[in-house]
């Protein structure tokens, strides 16, 4: 078997690569250097090209134009096998595991060779081997999609090192980990690269990660490179300049002071919900979000958040206990959530918050379709009201749209999310339940959104925000609390609030 | 891309690029009328070869097909009798396919729909024919309703899935259909060909007025059209169409998804229960095994060639029904078997289901790429 | 009970002799269509083939004498229509489903209008294995008269169970059935595995029909399927995309599909509609029991159209 | 006088049964002078039906019309009499009453009961079992007169002899008959005949199985060389021949017309090498008795397997007797149930 981690690292160079999809460019003469054994981040805006880019060199994409040089010689990169056998592997952006399959299975399959019958007795020893050398511990014999997001993603890591890569892309690697599993992963291929074993070139929206791990930066922009330089040599706020020139960045409103005898808006009581495997069930004793406070909720996927989430949605039956928004019963229905102003904003919306083929106009009238502008149910879609409607709120919230009646599945992430935060945060909100909000998005779609939150907590409303971004919490809660095992283990207001406790609470060491 | 919401500060009467608007609206509409007719054209070409092969006129095979189907005013109508049961039971197949659901299964409702028309229609013999016919098609369309909505009840509540579901309730309905013809409704009368009682002259449908094609041609159209206006035009659609493109988005949106599947599986059981009623109240007079027909197999391929859209059934039924029709006449004027009609289908439809994949491909008819070179 | 009959043993054996001898089909064209849906296409139109094999299958053994060499013709026949649907099916917005319900009208056509000429004559039988012949009970020996292709049935159920996770071709078609995107990073092809992946289940399919028309019931009309294709493929869900769950389905239904004329031949006559009705419900039965909304459909690969 | 004449049929004409029954009969006009034949088969019994004589009528201009599946008569074929009272409907299956139907219409039928007691003659001689097998369709009148038949003329030969009946449930459906036909040989049934509209699977998955068979609709002995004992066939072409001469000499059609075994309507198979010298001897002589006439199958005393007296001691029903068209029990004997 080829799975080794000590061998030598190879730089990779791209010249003048051009990509157009049809008649859209997407990337304009990028020509990017690697060296070997230098760890190098790759930044730019939501659509700036950055996937484009690193799937030309994987084969993925055939460029428009360019070439690509390894290790100074130019190669032809046909298809990912031919990258691979260069010594080139990726973790994409979106996950490549195979959600049937084991890890095991995942891991083999995945090698340039594979013998036609798999002596799976010798492949389990000698992957058990190489796991020992691994910095963390995966459950090699379970389907992938039994394991939590942050397992696939080291599982994705774990993956390109069995296989032995000399030069490793990262296309947002840490977006579903926790601060300190980043870490982790990060450091690990760092120390991979001043080893010398490995080159990394890591595509990511968060500047902190560039500036403790990366040496150098490259910087696109609508698909030209717009800048790089040595990480030492620039500061954030320069890396922000080279990414969106001098369009200027939303700002958080500043925090109105919370009315401490504020009306609570959102009562959780003596919940008790079976999970997703059906064999243990998330408890939550209590819980209440006054009117314009954000209640933080912290842990790490697979905690419970989905299923608490599920239930405050309507999606999973509960076994006991009770929801009341403003006194009254709660069970998600469009009337109650329209009586009671409910709102929710939730991670991947084209997974779960749009019907992904129905157009721009259309997604953004889900809220409204069947009312009037009174307020009052009607039972006949007006077209014209609907596109009315959505082209007020496209302007409002700047969605980057084609036309209002593209396919929503056109737009690219930011551009989804903000159509549904348009969607979700037109009208009177009192209860907003918010969910990963800014998963996968640039900084600039991040600043956006939170302040839109922030905007709408001063506004009155009580936000419920469940993220895996410790960051996003610290910087928007008034409250946190933190969820381990399916139950609230912890609660702190922000001004106690410390990285550290939170961190031992969410790893369940109390 | 860059460009926002179109026609923003452009004359109405103008689209985005300056073209006449009614241009632009006719470019758009044109593709799904282009594609599938060149498509016709090609496919006929190709069965053309399979004809001159088993060595006969592909010329004399159009001509005889023109005559018997749609060639004159007798060729249209016998095509419109063929399609008229051919339009409900499609819509068993495309209403449900709004939410995502692949239901093959309509046999069963044409059946069951027929018996319990049928059984009715004995019951209240006697009373006045407007409310039998009445009568009948209402218990026509609950047993079939019922059918087809515990299909969408059992995917919904019990994650069964729904295409083999249907299709084992669909051999179900006919062992029952059986079994209550040659059992307890059965008319003792009726000796050879087990029926039901046969329904009075008095509660028979007849033919459209100056047509010699029976009521349910108009029931049928009309119920394509009530379908395309309830998912098109009304909040009830529109929510189906948000749960078949991403249920967890419905639900989230507080849509009762389950009701929404129950509601249009259960309509579309319905109306292809009511297609069952008519084969009774209009062509048979009575329940009995020649109910099934395969009606609601063919169906399925209705609803798919119309890419699920109840407007486009209505063409497509007729088509198919042309070719059915003029079966008949190429057997009879050209020595060819009954099969022959079947390999000619088989081909059409192939090249019509292939043709999907140039929609969006043509610059000429999508104004959003049309670029004006001034 | 007297000597030559069998009395209520008929039951269970008719039972177990129509499990073996209704079910080959059913194990075949199953087998194919798991293989096919596992790659993340669904080929509605096996019952075509089906039909179309056993026609040439018939139509070649006439013409040679050799029901070996039928059922090659119709492997070939079946491969192609499995190969027809994956080519046509790779480019985009050509549904599967729609394809495969026109390709059942095509096959049958086909079938039919080729079909003509063979009704008439007789084609030899494939041989059967008298795994039986230690009984002296005619009827135990005439239930376990085991035709080949049920054995080679038995043993592909358990290969390709085997092999879905044992072999290199077998995880490839997983990963491609279960996420076209894995399978591109890792450099295959997913229009080409779906290809021969539909061609394989067409064959397989080819084969289940040369077994109507050669073995059981043993000749060509063209009333020999009777929508065993489609059933086939609605087992294929029914069973999970398991090999040997396609293999138990398969002999469920056999089984129980003996139990209308096995009763009525013991004198339980009333009602056999239901009785025939039979596989039926109990398919459906079971599907109801080991369904359940909190899971989904355990082992639907990602990519097929009908699960998503 | 050119005349079209138009022949519709329920199944594939070359179906080895009830269908290619017509068909031969059909294809024994097409010699005749002036007469032209047009044909169409798997047509439903549905409006479809309706339609094909339809457009037989306006677009090949037909004159007579033969329906000839079961189905076909009411209300497809009524509707069409009355719409074209020019044209004239033959319909298999002797349905047509004066006093309810129109006479453009009219109806043809063999009594084809008493060749099935004739095949039971013969299977009461070569069964050893003393059990006799019957693979039907469905359980109307016509089925059960011949599953009685055949019973009854095996009983001539041994009172003892039983009879085991399965109902399949549907006119064609290879694989049901064929496990039907498996689970009677294994009850130890050791002759076979039956009653769906193409014998072709049972008369070659009996043989298979070693049983002997007697068959039906057709001549289906080359299926079968050896087991085959004989079969009650059709003989349409004589049928139509007597309709389409009417029509060329320009006299009226018969409305009713019926015939069995001394009319030509109905014929036996050869007998198969399996026939003893006995059976052949009582053969020969009950096809000598029914071709005298006056021979009667079902005659007292005579009960019915549920106990019911079906006819009293000296009562007769010839085949010509309307009573047999209702017919609603299987007879003492016969193992199965009506319903
Ligand atoms: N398959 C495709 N077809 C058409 N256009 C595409 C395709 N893939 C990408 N694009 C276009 O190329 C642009 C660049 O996309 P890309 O995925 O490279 O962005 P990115 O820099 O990786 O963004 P993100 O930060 O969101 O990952 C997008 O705006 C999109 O419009
Ligand atoms: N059907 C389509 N037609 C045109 N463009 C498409 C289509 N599907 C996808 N795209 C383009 O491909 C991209 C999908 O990639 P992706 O979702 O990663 O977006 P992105 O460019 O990376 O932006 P973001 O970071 O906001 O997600 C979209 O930006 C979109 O413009
Ligand atoms: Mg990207
Ligand atoms: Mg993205």
């Amino acid at each position: 078997m080829s799975a080794t981690t000590n061998s030598k690292a190879v730089g990779v160079e791209t010249i003048g690569m051009t990509m157009r999809f049809g008649a859209f460019t997407a990337l304009d003469d990028v020509s990017v250097k690697v060296p070997a054994s230098s760890f190098h981040a790759l930044l730019g805006e939501n659509g700036a090209g950055k996937s484009t880019l690193v799937k030309c060199m994987m084969g993925f994409y055939h460029p428009t134009s360019g070439d690509i040089l390894v290790d100074g010689r130019e190669v032809a990169i046909g298809s990912p096998r031919d990258a691979s056998a260069l010594g080139l592997g990726m973790v994409y952006q979106h996950f490549t595991l195979v959600p049937s399959l084991t890890g095991a299975e995942n891991l083999v399959i995945s090698r340039e060779k594979v013998p036609g019958i798999i002596d799976w007795r010798s492949e389990r020893g000698e992957l058990a081997v190489f796991m020992e050398r691994m910095p963390f511990k995966l459950p090699l014999d379970v389907k992938v999609a039994e394991l939590a997001a942050g397992e696939k993603q080291k599982l994705e890591i774990v993956k390109q090192l069995y296989l032995g890569r000399s030069f490793l892309v990262l296309d947002e690697p840490t977006s579903v980990l926790t601060p300190g599993e980043a870490q982790e992963v990060l450091g690990l291929v760092r120390a991979m690269t001043r080893a010398g074993g490995l080159t990394v070139l890591m595509i990511s929206h968060k500047f902190h990660e560039v500036t403790a791990f990366a040496d150098d930066v490259s910087v696109l922009r609508k698909g030209k490179l717009t800048g790089s330089g040595r990480v030492t040599d620039l500061d954030h706020k320069a890396m922000a300049a080279m990414m969106i020139g001098d369009q200027p960045i939303a700002a958080l409103d500043s925090r109105a002071e919370p009315k401490l005898d504020a009306e609570i808006v959102l009562k959780v009581k003596a919940l008790k919900a079976p999970d997703r495997t059906g064999l243990k069930s998330i408890r939550i004793e209590d819980l209440g979000v006054r009117s314009g406070e954000i209640v933080g909720i912290a842990g790490i996927s697979g905690n419970g958040q989905k299923e608490f989430l599920e239930v405050l949605a309507g999606q999973r039956p509960r076994d006991t206990g009770e929801v009341m928004v403003r006194g009254t019963a709660y069970a998600a229905t469009r009337a109650e959530a329209r009586a009671l102003n409910v709102r929710l904003i939730l991670e991947e919306p084209l997974k779960n918050a749009c019907a992904p083929k129905m157009t721009v106009a259309e997604n953004i009238s889900f809220r409204t379709f069947d009312i009037d502008g009174n307020g009052k149910p009607v039972n006949w879609i007006s077209a014209g009201a609907i596109r009315a409607f959505s082209a007020r709120l496209v302007e409002q919230f700047k969605v980057k749209t084609a036309s209002l009646s593209s396919p929503i599945a056109s737009l690219s992430g930011g551009n989804v999310q903000r159509a549904v935060l348009a969607r979700e945060l037109t009208g009177e909100v009192d209860l907003l339940i918010v969910s990963n909000p800014c998963f996968g998005l640039d900084f600039s779609a991040v600043a956006e959104i939170r302040a839109r939150i922030m905007k709408a907590r001063n506004a009155g409303a009580a936000v419920l925000l469940m993220s895996e971004d410790l960051d996003e919490l610290l910087e928007l809660s008034d409250r946190i609390f933190v969820m381990s095992d399916g139950a609230l283990v912890y609660e702190t207001p922000i001004a106690q609030a410390s990285v550290q406790t939170i961190g031992e609470h969410m790893a369940g060491h109390h | 891309m860059t460009d926002t919401v179109a026609g923003a500060g452009v004359p109405a009467t103008f689209g985005a690029r300056g073209y006449p608007a009614a241009l632009e609206w006719i470019a758009r509409r044109a593709e799904a009328f282009v594609i599938p007719l060149a498509a016709l054209v090609v496919g006929m070409a190709l069965f053309s070869l399979f004809i001159l092969a088993v060595g006969k006129s592909p010329v004399q095979l159009y001509e005889t097909m023109w005559r018997g189907g749609f060639g004159s005013w007798f060729s249209i109508q016998n095509s419109l009798s063929r399609s008229s049961p051919l339009l409900l039971a499609a819509l068993c197949v495309a209403l449900p396919a709004r939410l995502g659901l692949v239901v093959i299964g309509g046999e069963g409702a044409i059946v069951l729909g027929g018996v319990a028309a049928a059984a009715i229609g004995v019951v209240l013999s006697g009373a006045p024919s407007f409310i039998v016919i009445l009568a009948m098609g209402v218990a026509g369309m609950i047993a079939g309703g019922i059918w087809i909505g515990a299909v969408g009840a059992l995917r919904h509540y019990r994650a069964v899935n729904e295409t083999i579901s249907s299709l084992l309730m669909a051999y179900i309905a006919i062992a029952l259909m059986n079994q209550l013809v040659e059992g307890p409704l059965r008319d003792p009368a009726s000796l050879n060909k087990p029926s039901t009682h046969p329904l009075a002259d008095v509660y028979r449908i007849g033919n459209i007025p100056g047509m010699e094609v029976h009521w349910g041609l108009a029931v049928g159209v009309l119920a394509c059209v009530l379908s395309w206006v309830l998912i098109e035009k009304t909040r009830w659609g529109f929510a189906a169409r948000i749960a078949g493109g991403n249920v967890r988005a419905a639900q989230v949106q507080g849509l009762a998804v389950g009701s929404l599947i129950v509601g249009f599986t259960g309509l579309a059981g319905a109306f292809t229960g009511l297609a069952g009623m008519l084969e009774v109240a209009a062509v048979q007079g009575s329940a009995n095994a020649s109910l099934a027909a395969g009606y609601g197999y063919t169906g399925i391929l209705v609803a798919f060639l119309a890419r699920h859209n109840p407007l486009a059934i209505i063409p497509v039924a007729f088509l198919l029904g042309g070719i059915d029709a003029s079966g008949g006449l190429i057997q009879r004027r050209m020595d060819l078997p009954d099969a022959t009609v079947l390999v000619l289908q088989g081909m059409l439809f192939i090249v019509i289901l292939f043709s999907e994949t140039f929609y969006g491909r043509f610059k000429a008819f999508n104004p959003d790429l049309w670029q004006r070179s001034s | 009970m007297d000597a030559t009959g069998i009395g209520l043993w008929g039951v269970p054996l008719a039972i177990l002799g129509g499990a073996i001898r209704v079910s080959t089909p059913f194990i075949f064209v199953s087998l194919g269509e798991a293989i096919t849906e596992r790659s993340g296409r669904i080929n509605l139109g096996l019952e075509g083939t089906l039909v179309f094999g056993a026609m040439a299958a018939y139509a070649v053994a006439v013409m040679t004498g050799s029901p070996w060499l039928g059922l090659i013709a119709a492997a070939f026949a079946g491969l192609c229509f499995g190969l027809f649907h994956g080519w046509i099916c790779k480019f985009r917005g050509v549904n599967d489903i729609a394809i495969g319900i026109a390709q059942m009208l095509f096959g049958s056509g086909l079938a039919f209008f080729f079909g003509k000429p063979f009704i008439q004559p007789s084609a030899p039988d494939l041989p059967a294995i008298p795994l039986g012949a230690w009984s002296n009970i005619p009827q135990v020996q005439a239930a376990l008269d085991v035709n080949v292709l049920f054995l080679i049935g038995a043993t592909l159920a358990v290969f390709l169970w085997w092999a879905f996770r044992n072999t290199r071709a077998g995880l490839i078609l997983r990963v491609v059935g279960d996420s076209s995107d894995a399978a591109r990073a890792m450099g295959l092809n997913p229009d080409t595995v779906r290809l021969i992946a539909t061609g394989i289940g067409g064959a397989l399919a080819g084969i289940g029909g040369a077994y109507l028309s050669l073995y059981y019931p043993g000749s060509w009309t063209e009333g020999i399927s009777s929508g065993q294709g489609l059933m086939a493929v609605a087992l294929v869900i029914f069973a999970r995309w398991n090999p040997l769950g396609c293999f138990a389905a398969a002999l469920l239904f056999g089984g129980a599909g003996a139990l209308g004329p096995a009763l009525q031949s013991v004198g339980v006559t009333q009602g056999y509609y239901l009785f025939y009705a039979a596989p039926y419900i109990l398919t459906l039965i079971i599907m109801i029991a080991t369904s359940s909304p909190s899971r989904s459909l355990a082992g639907a690969p990602g990519e097929l159209s009908i699960t998503k | 006088a050119a005349a079209t004449v138009g022949f519709i049929y329920v199944g594939p004409k070359d179906d080895y049964g009830y269908n290619q029954a017509h068909a031969e009969g059909a294809a024994a006009l097409k010699g005749i002078e002036g007469i032209s034949i047009v044909e169409e088969e798997n047509v439903p019994e549905t409006v479809d039906v309706q339609k094909t004589m339809e457009s037989m009528i306006n677009l090949d201009g037909a004159s007579l019309i033969f329906p000839t599946s079961f189905g076909y008569f009411d209300p497809h074929m009524l509707a069409m009499c009355a719409k074209f009272p020019d044209v004239q409907f033959r319909h298999c299956g002797g349905m047509w009453n004066k006093d309810k139907h129109p006479m453009n219409a009219g109806s043809y039928f063999g009594y084809i009961g008493m060749g099935q007691y004739l095949n039971g003659v013969v299977a009461g001689h070569t069964s050893k079992t003393k059990k006799l097998g019957f693979v039907a369709a469905k359980p109307i009148p016509q089925v059960l007169l011949n599953i009685n038949s055949f019973l009854l003329g095996a009983r001539s030969v041994d009172p003892t002899i039983t009879c085991q009946v399965i109902f399949t449930g549907e006119w064609s459906l290879a694989v049901k008959e064929a496990e039907a036909t498996n689970a009677l040989v294994d009850q130890g049934i050791d002759v076979v005949t039956c009653h769906v509209d193409s014998p072709k699977v049972v008369v070659e998955t009996a043989a298979g199985r070693g049983a002997f068979v007697c068959g039906y609709h057709a001549n289906q002995s080359p299926l079968a060389p050896e087991k085959y004992l004989t079969g009650a066939e059709w003989n349409w072409a004589k049928v139509y021949k007597m309709f389409v001469d009417d029509l060329v000499a320009g006299k009226p059609l018969p409305n009713f017309t019926r015939g069995g075994l001394a009319d030509g309507f109905v014929k036996m198979s050869p007998l198969g090498p399996a026939v003893s010298e006995a059976a052949r001897k009582q053969f020969d002589a009950t096809l000598a008795e029914m071709t005298k006439g006056g021979f009667s199958v079902i005659k007292g005393p005579l009960k019915s397997n549920m106990g019911a007296v079906v006819a009293t001691e000296g009562q007769a029903f010839a085949e010509t007797a309307i009573e047999l068209e209702s017919m609603d029990y299987l007879v003492e004997g016969v193992v199965g149930s009506t319903a």
